[in-house]
């Protein structure tokens, strides 16, 4: 496996050393030459820098989740809250109360969702094992449908299946603030022991986090919009930022679309990140300029 | 058939997508692009119209079956129809039907939908004030610089609290513009920016090689 | 119980009380004090006053009914700004909750004040699904997404879009956003064609959007409602942001004596039950 | 004012006290309004869409000619078979054209309008020329770059160098969202506003 690391890593350098040294002699010697082509060709010459970036994030994505899927251990750090999500159900089991899990109030086409049933899954899995009731209010029809099919493969794979309960994953309401009316009605009278919210969160982020709060159950949150993690952060216990509830998600689903995807955007913003020092050392020796010019977009 | 025809027309449209945007405008890929941007706001106008569908099924289903709130839930319906049918109605049959100003549509818009759209958030003001007197704590070194930052920039950004930075020396509200929210909080936007996009765009791939699917409804 | 245990179980209902009064307080006594121009929304007003007389202007109303309070001041100050400069104004929409309808109402009553004629002076293109699509495909041409205005009335017979046909006849966009969209006019249409935007956004996406102001995607920014005081300071147009400002004043510092209160309480009650339990 | 015109202040007032009422407790008044609200949205949708996209796009183009709009506008309605059990799979292929299609116009602009721009501008100078302010403002932006980007990092465990840039992260991190705290007060606190100058100036101004 390192190996095939070390030779990708070769091959890519490859290509940047071409980027870096051949592409501005191109354009410098022939600048002139190169607007012509730039107005008479189709291909639009100008965006070539564009061009590389793509292939080389692309195939950075598929090697890493071809790498996955073939079954190479592919290392990922564990993240610090997730010891806490087993340790939450656990409290929720000796104190029999509810766990309540929210998996975002967004469609299942926006990535936090899907991140967000992955984890439900294996949430599910720990309550089947301990017989914690669990419940799960979605807000569309597409989620609802792959929250039963999550949550019920967790009671299979647990042996629990006969306590699975099909309604544990419910429709709760469509409009954003009906639904927090709901849930936040749900939290006061059933009072759950433990609330994980890990996906898409908006302005109600604060107002179900707070009821919670106030009902006193151990909270973990997790979701990559910034300007509700501030509320989160304040009012959970634990919470996961940004793309850390990707990390999680595929930490503990080890899908390995997940896992290589996450992989090879690990791998691309490394490259960022030596790109940006290159830039950096350059623009402070004021030389250089044309690679500064590769990162332009038109 | 029921997989393979919707992960090849992903493809198909995705590709064309891409690959025009290396293309100049005037090429034959570059128009193949103008028609399927146009296809995509027609049959993704559809999909807005499949959520008020739900809501009517929920809502009717609720009433016939006289499920708690039924009741309520026949001011929903009222609701759509009150809006959608002088909606629809042509204006020629009179001027309170259609869009536009002074029709029945524009008259709901202005005097109760858009009203109680800003008071539900408006509500969030009383919320955010009792989280800060009961959930806001300097529980660790990273919360206690987050509360100190949000302390700051809420004085910062009134009339009364710049007054107040400005008897310190030193013109802390300019500081605190250049560095903090153009400095430090700037960076930092950047670097989620750049993640956040990393990360869309992978999504997008999946999604084009049809590697993702979750979206048509299975895992 | 002590003073600090009692604060502690405060029932919310008399914060919300407090901020209530705190908000209404103002209101009824009027304490005006002086609001400073940020760079940002001073390079914004620049932007704008540097174009010359006339130029094509497109006017995104990009938020929903509910930030109509952070919003609206900065919709209602653009059109002043833009109007006097005699722009020609182009107003569209991504809010299928309610943005056309903002859209005509605002740009129609600031039209009336500076008399200027629908279709020649301005035109409100309406709604249209997908916001990636209609961003990338005005592109190309405005006609084949929006092939009629927001009340039907085909483009052809609308005199100002004759002279309109894609972003190279678009001088600026002035975006006014709540969400995400903003940053698909800076990821599509500035990167892509280069149209320079400035952009007043709610507070809550202020923070975010210094990224792109520093890149140059944005040639300034109007943050809330206090951004929309600052513009209608540099317009010497001063209306309601101006007042807001005012009221805002006191509930942030209720807020910011409730966190400090919140906290003594904490730190209070803590140590002494480290204490009993040592 | 007219008679018709105090009508409608009272009723932006009503509602806008029905719902502030949820606060003090739940109550069927909230009740009334929340729901007429839900219906009031979505029948605004059925209004603009019928307009613009199935008058505008659809019928207008096919009547005069351009009779290939009827391939989108089916593929439109054959969204509609998702409510039905049987025939669901076939709203799939127009999903996925929805899907796809923005997707692609996804990947292009994420990496290149986005993720090269803040590239490029990140490389500032650091030889100190534009004086002491510019030089510890470009610090600051590149090493809180870097570190944002180091902690959102997972292919390593964050130890040792990685650690301490990481560390120096998560206080950037909490900086940044300590103001995104303080503009989202801001901005709730305006909304409120807006609805007080109401209730104020417009409402309680009209009776007294």
């Amino acid at each position: 496996m390192i190996k095939t690391t070390r030779t990708t890593l070769n091959y890519l350098t490859g290509i940047l050393t071409t980027i870096i040294f051949v592409f501005p002699e191109v354009i410098r010697a022939q600048s002139e030459e190169v607007a012509e082509i730039v107005t008479d060709s189709l291909f639009r010459v100008d965006r070539i820098n564009a061009l590389i970036f793509v292939v080389v994030f692309c195939s950075a994505i598929l090697l890493y989740t071809k790498w996955a899927k073939a079954g190479k251990p592919l290392f990922l750090r564990k993240i610090p809250g997730l010891d806490a999500v087993e340790e939450a159900v656990g409290r929720a089991t000796e104190m029999g109360r509810p766990v309540l899990f929210i998996p975002g109030i967004a469609e299942l086409d926006e990535i936090e969702t899907i991140a967000g049933v992955s984890i439900l899954g294996r949430v599910a899995k720990i309550t089947a094992q301990y017989d914690t009731p669990l419940m799960v209010p979605v807000r569309y029809p597409l989620v609802l449908a792959a929250g039963q099919e999550v949550v019920e493969q967790a009671y299979i794979e647990a042996g629990k299946q006969d306590s699975y309960d099909k309604d544990s994953v419910r429709y709760v309401a469509g409009e954003q603030f009906s639904f927090t009316a709901t849930v936040n009605g749900y939290m006061m009278r059933e009072r759950p022991a433990t609330n994980i919210y890990m996906g898409a969160f908006f302005a109600e982020s604060l107002l179900l986090a707070e009821t919670g709060n106030a009902a006193g159950s151990i909270q973990i949150a997790g979701t990559a919009r910034p300007e509700q993690l501030p509320f989160f952060i304040a009012a959970c216990d634990y919470t996961l930022m940004g793309e850390e509830l990707y990390a999680a998600s595929a930490y503990l689903s080890r899908e390995p679309i997940m896992t290589g995807g996450l992989k090879g955007q690990d791998f691309v913003k490394m490259l960022i990140i030596v790109a940006i020092i290159i830039g950096v050392l350059l623009a402070t020796f004021d030389v250089g300029e044309w690679y500064i010019h590769l990162f332009e977009e038109v | 058939m029921r997989t393979s025809l919707p992960i090849a027309v992903a493809f198909i449209s995705g590709l064309v997508l891409v690959v025009a945007f290396f293309f100049r405008d005037d090429s034959l890929i570059g128009s193949l692009r103008q028609e399927f941007i146009v296809w995509l706001t027609i049959i993704g106008g559809f999909t807005l119209l499949l959520g008020v569908v739900s809501i009517v099924r929920v809502s009717w289903t609720a009433v016939k079956r006289r499920k708690e709130g039924w009741f309520y839930k026949i001011l929903t319906l009222l609701g759509v129809f009150a809006m959608a049918i002088p909606a629809v109605l042509p204006v020629s049959w009179s001027p309170l039907f259609g869009r536009s100003d002074g029709t029945i549509y524009d008259w709901l818009f202005n005097y109760m939908q858009s009203p109680m759209m800003s008071t539900m958030f408006a509500t969030l003001a009383f919320y955010i004030a009792s989280a800060a007197h009961r959930a806001f704590r300097a529980r660790s070194a990273e919360a206690t610089i987050l509360l100190i930052t949000a302390c700051a920039i809420m004085l910062w950004r009134i009339p009364m609290g710049e007054a107040m930075l400005n008897m310190i020396p030193g013109d802390l509200p300019s500081w605190l513009n250049t560095y903090v929210m153009g400095g430090a909080n700037m960076a930092v936007q950047r670097g989620i920016i750049i993640g956040a996009a990393l990360g869309a765009a992978s999504m997008s791939l999946r999604i084009i090689l049809g590697i993702e699917r979750m979206y048509m409804g299975k895992g | 119980m002590s003073f600090w245990e009692r604060m502690e179980k405060l029932d919310r209902r008399w914060v919300y009380l407090a901020v209530g009064i705190a908000v209404i307080i103002p209101f009824i006594l009027p304490t005006p004090l002086p609001i400073s121009i940020t760079t940002e929304a001073q390079s914004l007003f620049d932007a704008v006053e540097a174009l010359p007389d006339g130029s094509n202007v497109m006017l995104v109303y990009d938020y929903y009914p509910s930030t109509i309070a952070e919003c609206e001041p900065i919709a209602i100050a653009a059109c002043h700004h833009l109007f006097r400069k005699n722009c020609k104004i182009i107003t569209l929409s991504n809010i299928p909750y309610g943005g056309p309808s903002m859209a005509e109402k605002i740009t129609r009553m600031m039209a009336d004040q500076y008399g200027k004629t629908y279709g020649v002076d301005y035109v409100n293109l309406g709604y249209k699904y997908g916001y990636v699509a209609v961003l990338s495909g005005m592109g190309q041409s405005i006609e084949s997404i929006f092939p009629a205005d927001n009340s039907g009335t085909l483009l052809s017979e609308l005199p100002l879009m004759d002279s309109v046909k894609n972003y190279e006849d678009i001088a600026f966009i002035f975006e006014i956003a709540d969400n995400a969209t903003a940053d698909y006019w800076v990821s599509i249409v500035n990167a892509q064609y280069g149209v320079p935007i400035g952009c007043g956004g709610t507070a809550v996406m202020a923070p975010k959007f210094y990224a792109y102001i520093s890149s140059g995607q944005f040639v300034g920014l109007l943050g809330g409602m206090r951004g929309a005081a600052e513009y209608e300071i540099l317009i010497n147009k001063q209306a309601d942001a101006v007042k807001g400002m005012q009221a805002q004043s006191l509930v942030h510092l209720l807020i910011i004596g409730l966190v400090i209160f919140g906290n003594v309480g904490f730190f209070v009650t803590r140590s002494k039950q480290k204490r009993g339990a040592a | 004012m007219s008679g018709w015109e105090i009508f409608q202040v009272w009723l932006v007032a009503f509602l806008t006290l029905a719902l502030f009422s949820f606060m003090y407790k739940d109550n069927p008044i909230y009740r009334i309004a929340e729901h007429i609200f839900a219906g009031l949205t979505a029948g605004y949708q059925v209004g603009l869409i019928w307009d613009t996209i199935i008058l505008q796009q659809v019928w207008v183009p096919m009547t005069s000619g351009q009779w290939w709009v009827v391939i989108p506008g089916i593929l439109g309605m054959l969204m509609f078979t998702r409510f039905s059990s049987k025939y669901s799979w076939v709203s799939r292929s127009s999903l996925a054209f929805v899907m796809g299609a923005t997707a692609g116009i996804f990947l292009i602009s994420e990496l290149h309008g986005r993720v090269l721009p803040q590239i490029q501008d990140t490389m500032v100078s650091l030889s100190g020329e534009g004086g002491f302010g510019a030089t510890m403002l470009s610090i600051i932006i590149v090493i809180g770059v870097i570190s944002t980007l180091i902690y959102f990092y997972f292919s390593k465990e964050h130890k040792g160098a990685l650690g301490v840039t990481a560390r120096v992260g998560i206080w950037f991190i909490m900086i940044s969202f300590g103001a995104h705290f303080g503009y989202t007060v801001m901005g709730r606190v305006s909304l409120l506003i807006g609805r007080m100058q109401f209730l104020i100036e417009d409402w309680i101004g009209s009776f007294i």
